[in-house]
């Protein structure tokens, strides 16, 4: 874990209020499925750093992809080229590598895209189902479908790209044979807690990237409790993938 | 070589003034990956009981204004997996180990006190005023009588430097610190976390899992600051500050103000790599205005 | 149309429920240049005394993280001259007159109340709590039987709604909304300024001239939102919320922690233009959640 | 009084630490002497807007001449071409017009050169004294040489430009003669408590521009206030230039 500071290069809407920040910095390398945490200005509003799945670094070049929520994303939109912001990364514990002869899944539903993608651009293999509320709120449709070995679907919930429905409607689907598999899913815990246990009932191996509020982001406050069964773990250590059998989804 | 060293209690004796904070440190190994932890004036743990607790449920932090809401509950491993698994770890740095604990009876923070009694533990810091837990923290911390009586039996338990942190949401701090005192108290922390809330207007719920929770960071900085003052002209025994600390010259205002030393703790979650700068920025201040000695600063406000 | 008056006391109906604060709107004058004073749900205005005050040396503000500390010393024109000059402007408005106010005596607080209870006056607020000056604020709100005494001596002085505004540094925020309602207390504002100072590192002195001062804005919003949350539970008189509240959003939670209306104080010395586009959120907001009423946020967070 | 929206055409430093900021505004018609509120974002921190005297307003374009000492202006020397902030003014009274035959000097001490300038500009006579540390800490020398009808004399104390000294020492000297005179004056207290007492001595008019903290700028929070032989006046309304002899200078 370093803390950078990092040269915004490009900053542009890729989807409805969702953004994709290319930044110049010099992290050490990181894994799918880590994060970093971006603190937005040397302000002290907002004082906390801003939690962010790293959707690609590679020499110097760090993505992120983010949707405009609150303060934080927000401020994030207004930069433009040549402006700085310092990031702290990567963090966190990525997505294990599938086994050999494992078919993968990737289930990405809401703000849940850019771990994801990150895996599916390192594996190259895999079917990859997005979900969304419309089409406009898809981002990098296009780059995702470009990604060699990787089959991509969507669910929307008017029906305006791929299927009408939701993502774990086309899981079900998808899920049906015996070979054996591997899902990897970021989304809204009520779509990760579904396919958690549609992994379970057709015996496939499911990691989920979770999202929790975080003070520190490196494991010190324990504000990203989640419980497993084996007790609490930090969702910014143990985490954010996690193995979903292990998670207390009820609770 | 300019000395920024301090002496808070007999047996406890600090580098330097600038201390991590309890909770927003964890017990020293993820910030120990961060930065040598020998540089720190000394370390204060994650708040102990007697069980491990589990705390409270999630969102458990929420931004505010300048600061942030934490409703923790309290989470820790247990003074005996601590003593086992997490002090050996902490003794290996050259820095002393002040140990943050609570409980729920006055027999816990007595049996707290002995066992952390032991080697390795430079001096204990009890927790009265943790705001989150019902029955933990706040009331010990808010009546004179009640602190006084409860700081007594644990002076009793222990040899080691006796800390009490305060509470700031009090009508009379300055009555607490002196009941604290009186109880045997060898040093204050002034002062923990002030009780708070948020609320989603959207959805018409509390925020935090625990519905209320302590606000912290530069936002109660003017507070805590205000409250070290007052204690420090009230009682003769070491001022631990605690509130909003993110600069040197926070640290600075903090010792004029008659702190001794000063935690730091929500600025070290939004930047890890802070206390180096901030130990080396009063270092370069004590040189540039040619003071020898920490000493020359602390409770030196000019107010006439 | 979207209704969003509400009743606070029998005498004092608001049209919406945002008021200006007590001290960051002086006499209405500078403001009535800004916007039509009769869009706000009420006016409250700089603190009263019997005779006119100086106030405290400069600088009597500071800024702070997200906050500012004031110590003004309530300078004030007295209630002479607010009668003769004062309010005879603020009755061209179509919005009630509040009118704050302080003593230094139980006999000083007593005839001020007898004083105001004029026509053109639509309510009084007490100020217990200002930190600023030693005689006059902070004692009367430090412990409940003295503020019970106090307020039932001002009850019988006066027919006005009676608006105690609670300090919010008290180890039983409760205890001290319950003693002002049995004192007789028609409604609390929740709450004053949080006692804070600021010191310049390079100086070694105070900043603020009074030393000390009281700390608002953003802050303290958390602080505030509790205080409100908590005191709405224990008292069944309305609540009248104080504290950082900057934004349309802030309203709205504030009113679903239990208060009725909501001042804004310090976020109308930054921006004085923010009155109307706060009060044409909160309407937006009842609008677009289908609310017909303000009755229907009062109070309604959802704990469980 | 009106709370424009303003945007920064450019932003460039004049002097050591004292920055020139041209900003695009709508703003009324202003007098020398009278300031803005600055709020420089919509972030919640800093909080307080920053008073600033006017440099110059005409056409939409506004002058600002700052001295970079904490937070606030730090952050707007940080500021680039396109970047905006806010500006809430006219604020305050201004300088009153001098008498027909009346002499008039302008002494500027520090960052007291922005309001004087405007007036000089806007007088086009009389007799400037700017006093500073160091040549190094004049701004915008030439362009005040080349205000037509008025003269322009330096002190430092390095004698680095002008004369070796206070600006107080060639007021002295200055002040010979029994010509009505009216002198206006900004620039530290002791500094313009000394102006004060030498007008007073040689018969002298003098006015001065105040600084004090401020919370609101236009009148309502009392933050400002001075004490005047009228009681206590509010620096931000009925200043900030005031008649000198009204001010009570030692309390
Ligand atoms: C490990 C991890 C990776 C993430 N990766 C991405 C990503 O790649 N793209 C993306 O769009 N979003 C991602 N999120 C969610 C993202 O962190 C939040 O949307 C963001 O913090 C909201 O900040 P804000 O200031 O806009 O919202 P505000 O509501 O103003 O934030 C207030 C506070 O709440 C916290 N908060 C609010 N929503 C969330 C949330 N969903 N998760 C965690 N904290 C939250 C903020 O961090 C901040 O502390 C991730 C979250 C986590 C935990
Ligand atoms: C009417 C008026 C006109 C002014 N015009 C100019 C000008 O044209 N050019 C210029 O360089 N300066 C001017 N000043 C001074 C300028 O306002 C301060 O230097 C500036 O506010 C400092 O802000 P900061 O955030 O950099 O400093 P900080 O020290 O971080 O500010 C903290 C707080 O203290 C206040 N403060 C600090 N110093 C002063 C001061 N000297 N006067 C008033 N408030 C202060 C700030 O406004 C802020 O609220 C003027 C002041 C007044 C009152
Ligand atoms: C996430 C978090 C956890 C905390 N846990 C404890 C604790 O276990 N025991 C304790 O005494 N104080 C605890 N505190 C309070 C801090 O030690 C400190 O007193 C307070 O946050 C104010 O200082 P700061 O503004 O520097 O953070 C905690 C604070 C935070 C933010
Ligand atoms: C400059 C200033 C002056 C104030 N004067 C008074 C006063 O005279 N009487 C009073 O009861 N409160 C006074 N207050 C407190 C405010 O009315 C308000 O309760 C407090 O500032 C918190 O609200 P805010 O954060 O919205 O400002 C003053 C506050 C400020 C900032
Ligand atoms: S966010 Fe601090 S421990 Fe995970
Ligand atoms: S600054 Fe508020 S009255 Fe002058």
């Amino acid at each position: 874990m370093k803390d950078c500071t990092a040269t915004v290069m490009s900053n542009n809407e890729v989807a409805r209020d969702t953004y994709l920040m290319v930044l110049q910095c010099d992290l050490p390398i990181a894994v799918p499925g880590q994060f970093v945490m971006v603190k937005i200005k040397s302000s002290l509003d907002p004082f906390l750093r801003r939690p962010l799945a790293i959707l690609h670094y590679e020499d110097g070049r760090l993505e992120l992809l983010y949707k405009v929520k609150g303060k934080g994303t927000t401020e994030m939109a207004g930069k433009k080229k040549g402006d700085e912001l310092s990031v702290l990364g990567p963090l966190g514990k990525g997505f294990s590598v599938p086994a050999e002869g494992e078919d993968v899944m990737y289930v990405a539903g809401g703000t849940g895209v850019p771990p994801l993608m990150a895996l599916a651009e390192h594996l190259k293999k895999g079917r990859m189902i997005v979900g969304a509320r419309s089409k406009a709120d898809i981002p990098l449709w296009e780059r995702m479908n470009k990604i060699r070995g990787v089959d991509v679907q969507a669910a929307t919930e008017d029906g305006s790209l791929g299927r009408k429905g939701l993502v774990t409607d086309v899981v079900e689907d998808e899920l049906s044979g015996t070979k054996p598999r591997v899902i990897y899913a970021c989304g809204p815990n009520p779509m990760l807690k579904k396919i958690s246990q549609q992994a379970r009932k057709a015996g496939a191996r499911c990691e989920v990237s979770l999202e929790e509020y975080m003070g520190c982001g490196f494991g010190v406050c324990s504000a990203c409790a989640v419980k497993t069964v084996a007790g609490n773990q930090r969702v910014c250590m143990q985490g954010p993938v996690f193995d979903a059998a292990l998670i207390g989804w009820d609770s | 070589m300019i000395d920024t060293s301090v002496r808070i209690t007999e047996g406890l004796s600090l580098k330097n003034p600038v201390l991590s904070a309890s909770g927003t440190f964890a017990y020293g190994e993820e910030f120990s990956e961060v930065f040598d932890l020998s540089i720190l004036g000394g370390i204060v743990t994650k708040g102990l009981s007697l069980v491990p607790k589990e705390g409270n449920p999630t969102p458990r932090v929420y931004e505010t204004a300048c600061g942030l809401i934490n409703a923790i509950g309290l989470e820790n491993v247990g003074v005996d997996a601590f003593i086992a698994e997490k002090l050996p770890f902490l003794k290996k740095f050259n820095t002393p180990v002040i140990v943050n604990f609570f409980g729920t009876t006055d027999e816990e923070y007595e049996s707290m006190a002995g066992r952390l009694d032991i080697e390795g533990v430079s001096a204990i810091e009890m927790n009265v005023s943790c705001p989150n837990v019902s029955k933990g923290g706040l009331e010990f911390g808010k009546y004179p009588d009640i602190l006084e009586r409860l700081v007594s039996k644990v002076r009793k338990a222990t040899k080691k430097s006796l800390i009490v942190k305060l509470s700031p949401m009090v009508t009379d701090i300055g009555a607490m610190a002196l009941a604290a005192q009186e109880g045997g108290a060898d040093a204050l922390t002034c002062s923990n976390t002030i009780p708070a809330m948020a609320i989603d207007e959207q959805t018409w719920r509390p925020i935090l899992g625990n519905i209320t929770g302590g606000l912290s960071g530069p936002a109660i900085k003017p507070v805590a600051l205000k409250i070290v003052w007052e204690v420090s002209r009230k009682v003769r025994i070491p001022i631990i500050a605690s509130g909003g600390a993110c600069t040197w010259q926070d640290i600075v205002q903090f010792l004029l103000a008659g702190a001794s030393a000063v935690e730091v703790g929500s600025a070290s979650l939004r930047d890890p790599f802070c206390f180096s700068s901030i130990i080396q920025g009063v270092e370069t201040y004590l040189e540039e205005k040619g003071l020898s000695s920490l000493h020359d600063l602390v409770g030196q406000l000019k107010t006439s």
